[in-house]
Parts: C-alpha cells; structure tokens; sequence
C-alpha cells in the first residue's frame, strides 16, 4: 500500500493535477470576492467596461454571484453536524438504489429476452425505441399522476432513466457475441439452457457493467432533478429530504454556500456509487483483468 | 560485382551504423532489456534483412533508428551524422528515413493521391499542383494507375502497401524502414508484393531496413540477412546472400536458395522455439 | 508425456460423403448461388486439405457440413448417415480463435464433457493427458486473452479432441499467425495427425500448407464453389519441412495448384472481386515473362 | 501491307498462347482460333487502322512493335501503349454495343500480325461455353488493366449459352431490401408491438378503468385534444402557441450545442494532443464532472440572474461535457502509426494536428456529438421545468400544476420527437463530413 503511495507522490503528473486544481480554487476564491477587490478605487474602468456590457457593475459577472470556496467550506462545517444533511444524503442514496436496483432487475432479463428471440425483439424493440427519445424528467408529472406515494413516483423516474441504458447495452452486448462462440457450443452438444449459461451470460456480462456504470451516473443526474422539481415545485410533505431538495431549500432560504455544498455532496455520491459499481465488475468480470 | 549490388552503382547515401546499441525498458522497478549490445553495418544501397520471432525487440531497433524511442546506450549513424547516441538517445523523425508500418499508416480520410504527395506538400518542398503531377506520375510507374481517387479502404490490401511505398519514395529518402510490412497478406499476395518491392528498388535505389520473421522472405529479398536472438535482441548470425540480382520468382527453385535456407533454418528455428515455449505474445 | 491413462477412448475415424450439394442465398432474381453441385470425399483417416480463393464460398460449405445450415441440394453424410446439425462427431475449430474467453485454458477444455454432463474421471485424466499434450500445463489457469497466438490454437486442438469427434474440420485455423509460429504449427499439426490419424479436414488458401499437410488436396472454384481438381499428395510421412522445400514432388504439386487456382483467380478479378486483383496482377506479371 | 506466307501454324498457336485472353485456353481451342487467322505483313509507321473505323478484326502481333493510341473520348488512364509480341488489340469488336475502333494503331517497326475476324472468333469461342466465357472475361480483364480502359466500356459481349452475371443497380437493390422487410416477420412484429403498447394504455386507462391508471390521460383524450382544432386545455396542432414552445425549445438547444461544439471540440482536441495541457487541465475537469448537471440549476439561476441564460447555461454544461470528453478519447484512440508516419514524412507539428489529430478523431467527435444534443435536450428539459417560461418541459411541468393531463403526454411525445430529429440531423452531418469512413463501412457490409 505504501509503494504506491510513493510513486504517486514522486510522480510529477499527480503535482501537475494538485497545482491545477489549487490554481482553480484559488481563482475561485478571488472571482467569488469580487464584490469586494472591484469596490477599489483602481477597478473603475472594470466597472464602468462591465457596465458598457450591461452586466451588474460591481462584480465579476457569473463567478461573482457564486459564494467563494471558503464560505462553503464553512457552511459545510456547520452542516455536518446537522441531522437534516445526513437524512438527505440518506433519502437520495435510497431513491437512487430502489430505482437503480428495479433497473437492473428488470432491465437485465428484459435486455436478454429481446436478444435471445427475435420475435420478442420484433415486438418489444421498436415500441422500446419510440419512448427511448423522452427524456426521463419529462416523466415526472406522468409519474406522480400514476403513482400514490411522491416517494413512488421518484424512484421510478430514477428507474427510467437506468433502465434504457441498461437495456441498451444488454442488447448490444448479447449481440456482439461472436458466432463462432454458439457454433463451438453447438457442435459440443450444449443444450439451449447451457448455451444461454455458459456463452450469453458471461459474454454479456462486461456490457452490463459497462451499462449499469452510465446508468448509474444518470441515476443520480435524474434523481435531484426529481427532487428539485416534485419536492422544490409543490413543497409536499413526501418528498422531503435528498440532496436534490437540500439544494433547492437552500436556494429557496438565500442560503447560497448550503447550493454549493449539496452540489458537491451530490458529486462525491454519484462519483463514490459509480467507482463501486466499476469495482464490483471488475471483480465479475476477472478475465478482463489479466490483459 | 554487378550493379544491383550494394556498394556499386551510384548509390552513395543511406549507410547506417548501429555501434553496441542497448535499450531498456523499466517497468515496475525491474529493468527488462530488450536490446543488448547490438552492432549491425548496413550498407548504402543496401537491402539488410532482420529475422526474428515475434517480440524480440526488433522493432525496438527500429524505432530507435527512426526516432520514435530514445536508446538506452549505444550509437547509430547514417552518413556520418549522428543520429542517436549514449548522448543524445532519441533521434528526430525525418524524410530521410521513412517507415513503412506492419498495418500500414495510409491515412484513412485523405485518398490515395492526397496520401501520395502529403510528405513533399508538408514539407513545403513541392507546390501542391507539382506534387500532384509528380505522384501521378509515381503511382503508375507502380503499377496505380487508376486509384488515385479511391480511399486506402476501398483497394486491395495489396495495393495499399504499394501506396505506402510509393508515398515514401516520394520523399527521396536516404532509408526506408520495413516492419514486417506483409505479415497479413496471404502468401501469394506476398510473393507479388516481394516482386513488386524489388522492381521499385531496381528503379529507386535506397537502402532498406526490411523486419520480419519469414526466413524465405528474407533471403529472397536481402543482401545481407541478420537473424536476431530473442529477447534480449542481438545479432546472431549475419549471412551475406550471395545470389546476384535482379532476381525473380525463379530463385526460389535455385539450389542456392535452398542451400542458403538450409544453412539458416536451425539459427532461426532454434530462436523461434525459445520464443514458442517461452509463450511470448505477439505484437 | 508417457503417462497414456487407460481410459484414453479410441479413436474411431469417420468418412464424410458430399453428394450433389448445392446452397444459395436471396430469393427470386437476387439469389446467389455460393456452392453448386459439389461431389467429393473427405476419406476416412485421411488429411483432405481444401484449398481456394479468398472468398470463394469455403467458409459456407464449412457450415454445411459442420450442420450449421442445411445445403438447398444434394446430401451429406457421416458413415453414410444424413447430417441434419451440429454435433460432436463433427467439430470445428474455425479461423479466428473461438475459446470462451471468459473461461481458464482448462474450464474451456472441459466445456464439452461439462456442457453434456459426461464429466467423470476417466474424462477428467484424457482432459490431464490432452493439456500436456499441447504442452498447456503451466497455463491450465490462465484465460485464453493470456496465452499467445500459438498457444491459443493448441488449446482449442485441445478443447476438440477431448470430445473425441469422428471428423475435425479446420477453418484456416493458422492465418494471423506469424511466419515462424505457422510452421511451427504445421510440423505440431500434422505430427499430431500423424499419430492419431483421425479424418480431418483443412480449409486454406496457403498452397505451401496444403501440400505440407495434406494426403489429398481439394482445388475449388471461384463462387459458385465447385471441386476443380483432386490432387493426390504422395509424399511420405512423417513430413519434415525442411524435406519438403527440398522435394521436387512437393515443387510440382505445388505449380499444378497454382495453375489452376490462378485461373480461378482471373476469373474472379473479371468479376470485380477486390481479393483477387492482387493475384491477377501476379499472374499476369508471371504470364508476361515466361 | 502484304500478305505474308511463311509462318507456320504450329507458331501462330505459339503467339496466341502468349497472348493475356489466350494463356489457358487448351490447345484444341487455340489451333481453332489459329485457322481462323490470317498473318499480314506491315512496313514501319504503316497504320493498321484508325479510331472510328468498322471494328471487325482482332490483332495480335507475332513479330516487330505497334503503337496503340486511343482516339479523344475514351477516359483511359494511359492513351498510349506500345507492345510487341503477344500483344492484342483491336478488340473494340468484343465490347458490349462498340461497333467502331477506339483506337489508332501503326507498326513502329516492320511487323508480322496476325488479323482475326471477330464475329469468327466470338462464334468459335460460343461453341466451347465455358472456356469461352474464360476467354472473354480474360479480354475484359486485360482491356480494364493493361489498356486502362475504364471497367465501365470494358463489358464484354456475353456469349450466348452462359450467363450473365447480373449487376444489381441501386433501385432494384431498395426495391429488394424493402421485399426483404416486408416478406420478414419484422414489420408485423413490429404492428403488434404498437398495437399492444396503444391497445394496453387504451384499455387500462378507459376501458377497465383500472386503479391508479384511471387518473392518468387515455389515448382517445391525448389524440382528440393534440388533433382538436379548438383544444379544451389549449395546446393542439392548430395553436400557434404549441409551435412557439417548440420553437423556444429548439432554439435554446441550437444554442447551447452550437456554443458546446464550438468550445468543447478545440478543447478536446487540445485535451487529446498535448501531454501537458491535459495534465494541467484534466483533473478540474474530472473534479466537475461527477456532479450532475441538473445539480447546477439554482446556482445557475443565481449566477445568471435571467432565467433564459440559465437555462440555455444547463444545456450547455451537459453537452460540453460529452463533446470534450469523446473528443479527447478520439484523439488518444488514432494509432500511434499514423501520426509516426506523418513525422516520418516530414510533418511540422501543427501540419500533424491539422492533418492527422483532427480528421482522425472525427468518428469519436461525431459520436460525441450524438450524445451531446441528446443530453442537451435531458437537461434543458429539466431545467425548463424548474424555472423558465415557454418551452416543452415548461409545458409538461404547467399542465401538470393546471390540471390539463392530455397536454402533459402531448408535451412528452412532442419532445420524443423533437429529441430524435435533431440527433438524426447530427448522425447525417456526420454521414456527410467523413465520406471515406462511409464508403468503408459499405464496402464491409459487403
């Protein structure tokens, strides 16, 4: 565990990274205190430029309205040891493996079955295909029409939004098997049922990682969005809780540091959840390793 | 001697040194040697055939005369210029030594024209309209004629390595570098090809730097053939081909060549059997 | 190597009879014929070694009689009973690598036992004998992406006789090797055929492979497929190869396949195929000089 | 010219065997043709005959050289040929509807030929079919290859008794794709999927009345209010304000896309090309990227003040991502080779990005770009939901509060479609700009 720690500290690559990345805080910082450097005598031509521009004249456009790093570091502080925080953290991280969890339960055998026959592909493909253009959060009012519980009605927008792509690359997965594999298979006598055991399943197998890796990245995207638009638009009791909403609660509260950290909560979420998930298939998948 | 041989005519240019070149590779702590302690004349005009297993580090070599990797010790030059040295380890690509590469590097989306005269338009030395001109006219003495506007996916593999050379020749290069340029082609394409590549050195003599691991192949078309040890790569055997060019299909059938085939198959079969079981993976 | 267990199965050689088959694709003006009317045998205990232009239709009839597909005309059969689809009597190790990549060297060697639920112990030491055989012990655990080029076509020799076929049908099993490792392959090949003399059949477009290996050399068409000539090669065995550069027979078997093979060719070029321009340009180079 | 007497037969075979048509043609055939030929003698610079006269012998020559020249109006590569023993010409006879000379032909040197009639040697080569058919295929292959003439004129006459090899042309070859379909269960498969998917919402939603599916709009509803002239929610075809939310919609997404193909394409190139750039770069770009787009809106209407540039903002983001990343991966996936090659041939470094990186990543930027508009389109619509007016998710989301559900699902299928034009319109783009990558992929479907 050490050595690889030294090499990553001697490397000049990992420095590179950490000064671009200070770099980019930094700059953060001073953008974000516009407000008070351009109050200075000397930045008036700034100003009166910016104003020319017609863009608010005492700071920096966009970076300015954005609070500085430090101030969320802050708020950040204080919200840690709120139990609100961490019960949304929970709420998300619920929605986001119900959905993900009914996506890949269902996405799998479904992703299978249209590759396996071909009169199911016939029938189920195109109708598949019609709805696939729809983007998931335009499912949201649909959903909580149908579904009795906001809490329901999240989790399956979530579940849409993993389940194309998983579908996706079951099917192109199954279909990039090569020939040669089932003629093998065949001619050694292999039943259907040791076919579909021995050669789809496992051949299938580094698609659907790869697939639920990016449908999990969209879990996350659609589930705060969800969030945002059920919990944010009609403030009902249900939806309470999840990141998504502490964004939007904390934008509804002025709070603007609290945005920045439910943003980078989110991030660390989404970002830990899909690095798991490539873990885990790794780990399915050893034959991919060895390379 | 007569006038296909190296050393005679007017070829004055592209005589390369390779003095005790070594190349190392560190991956993860250990040092692997891939080249050890090499030395190889080739002379101008030359044709010099390496064989080798697969892997055994001479494409290494070869990279390292085109400038692509840096050596580890060692000296190459050509012409009395250093190109690489303990010093100095990794060359400058240039015109003067152009590659000819195992899949073939003809860029996709230009066609085969557009290919042909790329090397002389970058480097500024022909107008774009002379270059033309000058590629047509190369192209049909290879045999082209007729493919100019087709992309390289649309001919025949045959002919794509024919553009290749031709794109190179259009430099007037001091070397062309050859690696293992006919490895996926069949074997009666390949005897077309070998035809073809002496016809176009007959008419453009250059020294050629030719990698491969088809023993019948290196002395059909060789001067001089170097079968290398694998990995580390040295020169195990060096042989001069003593059969006089031009030559044609018919050597194959001579006594000579089978002599000569005889004499190196055990060299070559024993490095090959060390490389089988050793159970080195290809490319 | 000498450790022959005594549940070693025997081998029993088959002869595969081709009568009258033909096959063609598309329907009504667009059907194209691939294989027309095609007669031969595929003699028991003997090497039959195909060989054709690139293209020519011999992967399809590979799938005839492997059972894949079933011809449009005619019949073939194994010991004189019909093929009606795939079946262990009747493997094939095809041209590109088809071992199960997500499966060890020695899970993909047992995958036919396994797969019919014939895995006992005498199966278990046949399966221990054919991994030495191919000299694949140390890698028994390793997956085929591990294993060279080499390697992989010696296990999948492996994964095929353990099933103990009446018949092995070779796809061009030894194009994309290198130079070095396809003789190597051919001298391993046929010393392995040399010992079990099994029926096998070997698809290829390389004549100097055919003549090394064969008993009987089939020359095809051009599309539609069709036998052109029966060569018969009588050269002794065991083959080394460096006696076959020095035979003259071997030489004139060699220039009577090409002669014809290159006709072949001409004919395909005629008719726009991309593979054959090369070979064209070839012969009339040669027919030029001579 | 003058006859001449003394060559013999057993010679004449000799010439015809080292004639391209002829060399494997059996010797029965070849004696055949020989009978057939009359040899002439012609002194040096005599022509033999001009482009445009009757095409009725065929030439081969036995001794001395003759000088081929192709009259204007052929298109051969090479409209010069000079060739000497074995070499034919006049064949202009054997082509598909040619009745005259291409061509001028003149002896350079005193020269022995030997003069066949045409229709003589097409009649004997019809009473051997199948080596006939050879030997005309042979003429088709020398008149295209070593006379350059384009394999359009270079058809052959067919011989009566063999046949012809038929060239598929593109119509019939739709006409027999769109057979195929339609004899293929597919297209029926496809109705019963459809047919279920409408006829199941038809029947749950109105029919059956079913639990929680009663809420939800029925189809008859959807279809009668998006096709109603006077719509009771006030969205149909016929409003103008259904065009104006697409129009908003669509334009906020050009906006976006273009502004993110104008940013992201150069940066990932710059990503993929330089070492140090992406070293430096990279790692704020990948500390960005986990967090989901969407999480941007607040901040973004904060940063932004007008709802309008926020949105447009969201949008952006998510396609930015998406181009610069597949961009980057397009340059770091063209083989090493190609760029060594261009190095090789003397290539500055910038000549190597403007000729190698750019067009070698194209396939990946292409794909890129696909996946762009679509995550466009996702966030845009979540954002248009959230805050904005006008727009199909602002429509989705309003129907939704106003209880107008029929709209709802008519916002929804209007963004499927929208959705899926605009990437088909990328997909062609793409199509258009790499046309060698398109001829190879048809040339491999082959």
């Amino acid at each position: 565990m050490r050595e690889p720690l030294r090499r990553l500290v001697s490397s000049p690559v990992f420095w590179r990274g950490v000064v671009s990345i200070v770099a980019f805080v930094i700059l953060w910082e001073l953008g974000a205190r516009s407000r008070q450097w351009m109050a200075l005598e000397m930045f008036a031509p700034l100003r009166e430029l910016l104003g020319a521009l017609g863009l608010k004249k005492d700071y920096l456009p966009w970076v300015g309205a954005v609070p500085a790093p430090l101030a969320v570091l802050k708020a950040w502080i204080a919200v840690l040891g709120q139990g609100g925080y961490w019960q949304s953290w929970y709420m998300s991280l619920f929605r986001v493996m119900s959905g993900f969890i009914a996506a890949m339960l269902i996405g799998i055998p479904f992703g299978l079955l249209l590759a396996v026959s071909r009169t199911a592909q016939g029938i189920g493909f195109p109708v598949f295909e019609v709805l696939r253009p729809i983007p998931p959060l335009a499912w949201v009012p649909a959903s909580i029409i149908f579904w009795p519980t906001q809490e329901l009605a999240i989790s399956f927008v979530t579940f849409l939004g993993a389940f194309y792509t998983i579908v996706i690359n079951v099917l192109g997965g199954a279909r990039s098997i090569d020939v040669h594999y089932f003629q093998a298979a065949q001619s050694m006598g292999s039943s259907q049922w040791d076919i579909f055991r021995r050669v789809i399943l496992p051949g299938t197998l580094p698609s659907i990682v790869v697939g639920s890796a990016v449908g999990m990245g969209i879990t996350w995207e659609v589930v705060v969005a969800a969030e945002m638009i059920s919990g944010g638009g009609s403030q009902q009791a249900g939806a309470g809780g999840g990141l998504g909403f502490f964004i939007w609660s904390s934008y509804v509260g002025g709070s603007y540091e609290q945005i920045v950290v439910g943003m980078i909560s989110i991030g660390i979420a989404g970002f830990a959840s899909s690095e798991l998930l490539r873990w885990l298939g790794r780990y399915v998948t050893p034959w991919l390793r060895v390379r | 001697m007569d006038m296909h041989q190296p050393g005679a005519g007017a070829v004055t240019r592209g005589r390369i040194l390779i003095e005790d070149v070594v190349k190392t590779y560190d991956t993860e702590g250990a040092a692997v040697m891939a080249v050890d302690h090499c030395s190889l004349e080739i002379e101008a005009g030359e044709i010099c055939m390496i064989v080798g297993p697969s892997g055994c580090g001479k494409t290494t070599l070869l990279n390292a005369i085109a400038g692509f990797h840096a050596i580890t010790s060692g000296r190459i030059v050509m012409d009395g210029e250093t190109l690489c040295s303990t010093e100095k380890p990794k060359a400058e690509p240039g015109p003067d030594r152009i590659v000819v590469f195992q899949n073939g590097a003809l860029f996709p989306w230009k066609n085969n024209l557009e290919n042909v005269i790329f090397g002389p338009v970058m480097q500024g030395k022909l107008a774009r309209k002379e270059a033309i001109d000058k590629g047509r006219a190369m192209m049909a003495d290879a045999g082209l004629a007729g493919v100019e506007h087709n992309y390289p996916g649309e001919v025949s593999s045959g002919m794509r390595r024919r553009v290749e050379i031709v794109r190179a020749l259009m430099n007037d290069p001091k070397a062309l570098l050859l690696d293992e340029p006919y490895r996926a082609l069949d074997s009666l394409t390949k005897s077309v090809m070998h035809e073809a590549l002496l016809e176009i050195y007959y008419k453009n003599k250059v020294t050629i730097f030719f990698i491969t691991h088809d023993l019948e192949e290196a002395i059909f078309l060789g001067h001089k053939v170097a079968i290398m040890t694998t990995r580390p790569c040295r020169p195990k055997k060096v042989l001069t081909v003593d059969i006089a060019h031009p030559r044609d299909y018919s050597v194959l059938t001579t006594k000579r060549f089978r002599e000569l085939i005889e004499e190196t198959n055990e060299a070559v079969h024993e490095e090959a059997l060390k490389a089988f079981q050793a159970g080195e993976k290809e490319g | 190597m000498s450790e022959i267990p005594s549940a070693r199965p025997p081998i029993v050689a088959g002869e595969i009879t081709v009568r009258g088959v033909s096959k063609s694709y598309g329907a009504a003006q667009f059907r194209k014929e691939v294989v027309r009317e095609c007669s031969f045998n595929i003699e028991q205990g003997k090497l039959t070694v195909m060989i054709g232009p690139s293209g020519c239709g011999k992967s399809t009839l590979i799938r005839l009689l492997a059972g894949f597909e079933q011809p449009t005309e005619g019949s073939i059969a194994l010991d004189g009973a019909p093929i009606s689809g795939p079946d262990r009597d009747r493997l094939v190790l095809f041209q590109e690598t088809a071992l199960f990549p997500w499966m060890s060297t020695w899970d993909n060697i047992l995958y036919g036992p396994r797969a019919r639920g014939e895995l006992d112990r005498g199966t278990l030491e046949f399966g221990e004998f054919l991994l030495n055989k191919v000299g694949l012990r140390e890698f028994r655990n390793k997956y085929p992406g591990q294993l060279s080029g080499g390697m992989q076509r010696r296990a999948e020799l492996a994964r095929a006789m353990i099933n103990n076929p009446k018949v092995m049908i070779l796809d061009e099993p030894f194009r994309g090797l290198d130079a070095m490792t396809k003789e190597l392959m051919w001298e391993y090949y046929s010393r392995l055929y040399e010992e079990n003399r099994r029926t096998n059949f070997f698809v290829t477009t390389d004549i100097d492979e055919a003549v090394f290996l064969a008993d009987r050399v089939l020359v095809m068409s051009n599309i539609p497929t069709q036998v052109r000539a029966v060569i018969d090669v009588d050269l002794p065995r065991p083959r080394r190869l460096s006696d076959i550069v020095e035979s003259d027979r071997a030489n004139d078997i060699k220039k009577q396949a090409l002669s014809i093979l290159h006709t072949e060719a001409m004919r395909s070029f005629s008719r726009g195929s991309k593979a054959a321009a090369d070979f064209v340009d070839a012969y009339l180079k040669r027919a030029g000089r001579a | 010219m003058q006859i001449a007497q003394n060559v013999a037969p057993g010679e004449l075979t000799a010439v015809l065997r080292e004639a391209i048509p002829f060399v494997d043609a059996s010797d029965a055939l070849l004696q055949r043709v020989a009978a057939l030929g009359r040899c002439r003698r012609y002194a040096a610079g005599e022509r033999i005959y001009d482009a445009g006269d009757a095409a009725d012998d065929i030439y081969v020559v036995v001794s001395g050289r003759v000088e081929h020249v192709f009259g204007p109006g052929i298109s051969a590569q090479e409209s010069l040929k000079r060739m000497g023993r074995g070499g034919v010409f006049g064949w202009a006879g054997l082509l598909l509807g040619q009745t005259r000379r291409f061509a001028s032909a003149t002896a350079l040197e005193p020269s022995e030929i030997l003069c066949i009639a045409t229709e003589e040697l097409v009649k004997a080569l019809e009473s051997e079919p199948l080596e006939g058919s050879s030997v005309m295929e042979l003429f088709a292959t020398m008149i295209q290859r070593d006379f350059t003439v384009p394999a359009l004129l270079a058809k052959v006459r067919r011989l009566s008794g063999t046949p012809l090899t038929e060239e598929m042309s593109s119509l019939s070859l739709t006409l027999f794709r769109m057979s195929l379909w339609l004899t293929s269960p597919r297209p029926y498969l496809m109705l019963i999927g459809f047919a279920l998917f409408l006829g199941f919402w038809y029947l749950f939603v109105e029919v059956w009345k079913l639990p929680r599916f009663r809420e939800m709009p029925g189809i008859s509803a959807v279809v009668k209010e998006w096709l109603s002239p006077a719509p009771t929610y006030g969205l149909s075809l016929y409003t103008a304000e259904y065009y104006q939310h697409i129009a908003v919609s669509i334009w906020r997404v050009a906006q976006a896309f273009f502004l993110a193909t104008l940013l992201g394409v150069p940066f990932g190139l710059f990503l993929g090309w330089s070492r140090r750039f992406k070293e430096y770069v990279f790692p704020v770009f990948e500390l960005l990227r986990p967090i989901p787009v969407l999480a941007w809106v607040p901040l973004a209407i904060v940063m932004f003040i007008a709802t309008e540039s926020a949105v447009i903002y969201l949008a952006f983001l998510a396609s930015f991502f998406a181009t610069a990343l597949n961009t980057m991966l397009g340059v770091e996936s063209i083989d090493e080779s190609y760029v060594r090659a261009a190095n090789c041939l003397g290539a500055s470094r910038w000549q190597v990005f403007r000729h190698v990186i750019v067009p070698g990543a194209l396939p990946f930027v292409f794909t890129g770009l696909q996946i762009s508009i679509g995550v466009s389109w996702f966030s845009l619509v979540a954002a248009e939901m959230v805050s904005g007016q006008y727009g199909l998710g602002y429509v989705i989301n309003t129907s939704f509060m106003m209880v107008r559900y029929p709209t709802i699902v008519i916002g929804m299928a209007t963004l499927g479609v929208v959705g899926y034009t605009t990437s088909a319109m990328v997909r062609v783009a793409g199509d258009y700009m790499m046309e060698w990558r398109v001829r190879e992929l048809a040339l491999a479907e082959r």
